[in-house]
């Protein structure tokens, strides 16, 4: 059976999702849910184990052999990558039972997990296989199931965020399509293996222009500044589930997938050397970083606030690739996975502070230091992560990313990225003063969340310390993958 | 327009055509052009069309939209179950030489079901966005 | 010639380039979606004028009918699959259409926005 | 119990404290009871160790790793096991001032208060203890974010906007600067651990020592040194025993001991000779020194002025270190201590008399010492160990520092010390003779008196104890002398 377990990381999320769609009862399809999302975790940490063990695993579809089948190519990236997927997944979905029940119809609950389903299948499936075009079908698998997720949002605007984000998500997924298709026109395949064999490594101007295109394509999905337009609405409307799911995976997946494009498809030596991509990259990662953590400051919505800072924490990431060295990609590596458990417990604090306040606008946040101790305290440890203080996974992140930069005498880069942190303080801060030193205003009462809320809530802010103490597993992995990619190109 | 004769008779010769057109190019898709995804469409299309000439109302009671959801679904566990069966039979997912007695058997079988797969759930996704916008702001359904 | 002989990408890009200047032109909801459709279907243009072959037959195995040029069909599988999606988004992005005009009463993307102003405030 | 479980224990008392003191908040009594436990047991523990380290040993136990080849371990070397004795001593001083000022004061929320403190003392002893940069750093920021909730315990909005410049300052600096010059000391050497002789000798050429010179002495904000300073009077806003021992022992002298350590062991005084140039740092001690004294003598509030004294007396330190020489150690060594307790008493008769007559400004205090003698006694002891005048330990660092930098030949430091005694004299003195010579205020110099004696007895103890430094200095001087 193990040998099976690529294909059915994708479709028993995927057959769940057929079936939640049917299911009338809300509650079974949250335990529907439930139990593949943990499947899920449990495939993919036995993948990661495996691919830790034995090296790449490749599974052929339909017995089609490539370049011209599908082919499901789990490397120990992907497969970092797979167990974060299952691990926000199984953590989030026991989260979402009572959140999801207020804040959605009822007619609308088991829609809302077939959905999730789906979005997960599509997002694990663009992260395991190895083949260009299924990636692309996988992607708007992913998204069209995320639009309509934003869309269940209680608020009205969640509707117009999930048109613009259909909107500009739609235009980078054409992108991309155009990029695969001139890939295609060049190589005559569609297999990622074969392809990085395939393209002659100097300039070649199809190339050069698919490179454009999926570059531009892969930036739309990824929200790179300043491409990001569409995230800031969408994160803040969406569910907060939703919101937590999408912001510690669906970005964390299109960095992959930029990833897998740049050093694995193209390799290396095409992309930085001949292209000198990394010389758009860092400056528009450097700007993000900013721009994005001072839009942040001005928020009066906390969840849209975490959204612009979303924005610039995607930049540290790119930023990490971009640097084009071992260090650096290690560093991106880690900051995609640290930066999914980060803003997946400061989203979940979130949601129960929607779920007993029924706001998460700053004003409304008086006192709640006091009378929901353990929420706002999840939140501190989560904004402490998110600005690099050290035992937590944000420090281990910055520690990379400095010393990538140190290495090369960036300094402007490594100025910038402490910057950035400063920044976080600021508008971390901001949320942390108005909690608790503020009288609370409302006239009754506010009181903790329920347990289930909390649980996964900490379950995540206690993975941001776990992982920020003892990093040896992850940064192990991180520069494996960063290695693979590396000698891949 | 169900006062329309020449409508409602045209339509009643037509629907069975057209359903019986959708069956060709169903099981046509061996030797020539077509395939589950054609045959979807036309045969959702012959529904469509009844329903714009006799109303929603009786359309849904021949195919509630509840089982046009079913459809969705289960076209989908169709395709699902044929990878599946090939994987318990000892081959990769969706390898169907495993299915018959023979390769070219398996092969036959395996493309058919999943054809039938694509079909149900074509048909089911867009008769449920026919529902779906034809019973918007509406109060009889 | 061999521009001209490109013909269809010229009328791929000229497509793109249409949908691509209605959907970033227009505040239409309803007019955005006509133009990332178009902006679409110009690629499903791209894909099919890429396998094709000058001369060639449609790709399917008779017995004994040999030394044919086929013509390219994964292009045209592929672009199968693009469509679907392309609908799909499509029937979400009106569906989104309904619930928008139900919940503002507008299809305008300018008066949204300013009914979203009026209730920020 | 072997030196290397020691080690380990010593900063997980406090952490022990922390979890104990929140389970009893039911329970004052049992609470303040906890505290003193755990600040005795603390003290026991950190004075255990101390004849193995004096004996020559550097107990050192491996917490975990981090990163590959990166780990957290501690490791008592003879300056840490300074700090950690001045601190842990200190500690218990301030637990049973505390109890008194806080009671006195009826304050609010004071579980809290208590339990931040013991974690503060938790951080601080993990600083003294650490065995490479990054175990500093990670108490060091530890340090910053337990004793925020102690800055801004009164909650107001003036403890907000104090708590704001503490934070934004501490936290600008240590990862705006501190860690770059961290992570570039790893990259250059391929190391973070303190070992004798320094890691740094070699591996660069001086332009770059000079930059990790300067990023590490700015980038610790805790030492003060000017313009990173403003977080220090900003922190006065915390209730008085916070000051008394954070801001004038464990927070700062974290600071400074992080510069001391940096300078011996990542540094290397070789590696701080010629061509590299320290001179401008020392000026910048230097003017922090003198620019601090004098906006000492504008301030009427008697806890902004202690700052701003300490924020000169802890310029000191950072100048003893920039010698880079041996009684530059010495000198910076002893500091910590002498002017330890001797600031730990100011700040004392400080809330003393805050306790006593809700007064804070020194223009009011006129006639004070005839009423409260004792408390005015131990500030005049206080004044004189931070002035560095015998008969108190304070003379000793003194000495010292202006024996190294007569060996650095730095003439003009001379000069600035010099100014710098007269100074202090001139803006502590004045104190003194206002609250024993000047003739009372009209309308409330009835029924005031002593503070009680929880408040009472710590501040005679510390000033008791700043004297006996003079007459005893041994050991201090042992352990530093163990580091040359």
């Amino acid at each position: 059976m193990s040998e099976h377990l690529p294909i059915l990381l994708v479709v028993v999320p995927l057959a769940a999702a057929a079936i939640t769609a049917v299911l009338r009862s809300g509650r079974i399809a949250w335990l529907v849910t439930l139990v593949t999302s943990w499947a899920v975790l449990g495939i993919s940490v036995s993948l990661l184990v495996q691919v830790l063990r034995d090296g790449s695993i490749r599974y052929v579809l339909g017995g089609w052999p490539p370049p011209w089948g599908i082919e499901y190519s789990i490397d120990s990236l992907s497969a970092f990558v797979l167990v974060l997927l299952g691990g926000i997944a199984a953590i989030i979905t026991p989260f979402a039972l009572r959140s999801i029940e207020r804040e959605l119809e009822r007619g609308l609950v088991h829609f809302h997990y077939s959905a999730l389903l789906l979005c997960l299948a599509g997002l694990l499936g663009m992260t395991s296989t190895g083949d260009v075009f299924n990636l692309f079908v996988f992607l708007e698998i992913s998204s069209i199931s995320a639009y309509t997720l934003i869309a269940m949002g209680p608020d009205r605007r969640a509707l117009h965020a999930a048109f613009r984000y259909l909107i500009m998500g739609s235009v980078g997924a054409t992108f991309i399509v155009i990029g695969i298709g001139m890939l295609y026109m060049m190589t005559g395949s569609l297999n990622m293996a074969d392809l990085a064999e395939l393209i002659p490594p100097e300039r070649n101007r199809t190339i050069s222009v698919a490179l454009a295109f999926l570059t531009v394509g892969i930036g739309l999905k990824l929200a790179l500044f300043p491409l990001h337009l569409w995230l800031p609405d969408a994160y803040t409307f969406a569910p907060s589930a939703v919101t937590a799911f999408l912001a510690a995976t669906a970005t964390q997946v299109a960095v992959y997938v930029l990833a897998r494009f740049l050093f694995t498809v193209f390799g290396m030596g095409f992309t930085f050397e001949v292209m000198a991509l990394d010389r758009i990259l860092i400056p528009l990662c450097l700007l993000g970083i900013l721009a994005g953590s001072m839009r942040a400051i001005h928020q009066k919505n906390v969840k849209r606030m975490l959204a612009y800072s979303s924005v610039a924490q995607i930049g540290y990431v790119v930023l990490g690739l971009s640097l084009v060295s071992l260090t650096g990609l290690t560093a991106g590596i880690l900051h995609l996975f640290n930066h999914a458990l980060m803003k997946g417990s400061l989203f979940l604090a979130m949601g129960c502070i929607m779920y007993q306040v029924g706001s998460v606008r700053l004003d409304d946040m008086r006192g709640l230091g006091r009378s929901m101790p353990w929420t706002m305290a999840a939140f501190v440890i989560g904004g402490l992560s998110l600005i690099g203080v050290p035992l937590t996974v944000g420090f281990i992140s910055k520690w990379y990313l400095v010393l990538g930069a140190v290495e090369q005498g960036r300094w402007i880069v490594a100025g910038v990225v402490l910057l950035g942190s400063l920044l976080a303080v600021i508008y971390i801060w901001r949320v942390v003063e108005v909690a608790y030193f503020e009288e609370a205003s409302g006239d009754e009462p506010v009181r903790e969340a329920p347990i289930s809320l909390l649980i996964p809530t900490w379950a995540l802010v206690l993975a941001n310390l776990y992982f920020g103490i003892d990093a040896t597993l992850t940064s192990g992995i991180a520069s494996g993958a960063a290695r693979l990619l590396m000698g891949g190109g | 327009m169900s006062d329309q004769v020449i409508l409602r008779v045209t339509t009643k010769i037509l629907v069975p055509a057209i359903l019986l057109f959708g069956l060709y190019v169903q099981f046509h898709a061996d030797f020539g052009p077509g395939g589950g995804f054609q045959a979807g469409v036309i045969f959702a299309a012959g529904f469509i069309l009844y329903a714009m000439v006799f109303g929603l109302g009786r359309t849904q009671q021949v195919f509630p939209s509840y089982v046009s959801r079913l459809c969705a679904s289960g076209g989908v566990l169709i395709f699902i179950a044929v990878g599946l069966w090939s994987m318990l039979r000892g081959a990769h997912f969706l390898d169907y030489s495993v299915l018959g007695h023979d390769a070219l058997e398996g092969q036959h079988l395996g493309i058919l079901l999943i054809e039938i797969g694509v079909l149900i759930t074509v048909f089911g996704v867009i008769l449920s966005i026919f529902y779906f916008f034809a019973a918007r702001g509406r109060e009889d359904v | 010639m061999r521009i001209l002989g490109l013909y269809n990408y010229w009328v791929f890009v000229f497509l793109m380039m249409v949908g691509f200047y209605i959907l970033i032109s227009r505040r239409n909801l309803v007019q955005e979606i006509l133009g990332l459709t178009i902006f679409q279907t110009a690629v499903f243009i791209f894909y099919i004028s890429m396998g094709s072959i000058v001369g060639a037959e449609p790709p399917t195995l008779a017995p004994g009918v040999e030394g044919i040029v086929y013509a390219n069909p994964l292009p045209h599988v592929l672009i199968l699959t693009a469509i679907v999606v392309g609908v799909s988004t499509m029937a979400v992005a009106l569906a989104l259409v309904v619930r928008i005009k139900e919940a503002y009463g507008t299809i305008e993307g300018d008066e949204i926005a300013d009914l979203d102003t009026a209730s920020e405030a | 119990m072997s030196p290397e479980s020691l080690t380990l224990l010593a900063p997980s008392i406090p952490l022990l404290g922390t979890i104990l003191i929140l389970a009893a908040r039911r329970h004052p009594d049992v609470r303040e009871a906890v505290t003193l436990v755990t600040a005795v047991s603390l003290f026991a523990s950190v004075c255990a160790l101390y004849p193995v380290v004096a004996g020559g040993g550097r107990p050192r136990i491996v917490l975990l790793e981090v990163l590959p080849g990166l780990a957290l371990f501690f490791e008592v070397e003879p300056l840490g096991m300074l700090f950690a004795l001045v601190a842990s001593c200190l500690w218990i001083v301030t637990s049973v001032y505390a109890i008194g000022y806080m009671r006195a004061n009826k304050e609010r929320n004071q579980t809290r208060f208590f339990a931040f403190f013991s974690l503060s003392l938790a951080s601080a002893v993990g600083i003294a203890f650490s065995g490479n940069l990054l175990t500093l750093f990670v108490f060091y920021e530890a340090l910053t974010l337990a004793t925020y909730p102690l800055v801004t315990h009164h909650g107001t909005a003036k403890a907000k906007e104090g708590g704001r410049t503490y934070l934004g300052i501490l936290l600008a600096t240590s990862i705006g600067f501190l860690m770059v010059a961290i992570v570039w000391t790893w990259h250059l050497t391929g190391t973070l651990d303190f070992r004798s002789g320094g890691i740094l000798h070699g591996a660069a050429p001086p332009g770059v020592i000079m930059a990790l010179l300067a990023l590490y002495a700015f980038g610790t904000g805790k030492a003060a040194l000017m313009p990173f300073h403003r977080w220090l009077p900003a922190a006065m806003v915390a209730p008085t025993p916070v000051s008394a021992l954070l801001h004038a022992v464990a927070v700062v002298k974290a600071g400074v001991f992080t510069i001391l350590k940096v300078v011996v062991y990542v540094f290397g005084f070789e590696a701080l000779q010629p061509p590299v140039m320290t001179t401008w740092l020392l000026y910048v001690a230097a003017f922090t020194i003198l620019a601090a004294s004098l906006i000492a003598l504008t301030r009427d509030n008697l806890k902004a002025r202690l700052a701003y004294s300490t924020v000169s007396q802890l310029s000191y330190i950072v100048l003893a270190a920039v010698l880079a020489n041996q009684a530059g150690i010495l000198a910076g060594g002893s500091h910590i201590a002498m002017h330890a307790f001797g600031k730990i008493t100011l700040f004392f008769c400080a809330g003393a008399i805050y306790v006593a007559t809700k007064k804070t400004e020194i223009s009011t205090m006129d006639g004070l010492g005839r009423r409260m003698p004792l408390t005015f006694l131990a500030f005049f002891v206080g004044s004189l160990s931070v002035a560095g005048l015998p008969p108190t330990g304070g003379t000793w660092s003194k000495w010292y520092l202006l024996v190294g930098a007569v060996e650095g030949g730095h003439m003009v430091l001379l000069g600035v010390l010099a100014l710098s005694t007269l100074l202090n004299v001139a803006y502590l003195m004045p104190i003194v003779a206002r609250g024993f010579f000047l003739p009372a205020q009209d309308g409330w110099s009835d029924g005031i008196k002593e503070a009680p004696p929880l408040c009472l007895v710590p501040l005679c103890f510390t000033a008791v104890g700043g004297v006996a430094l003079f007459f005893f200095p041994g050991p201090i001087f042992h352990l530093l002398g163990l580091l040359l």
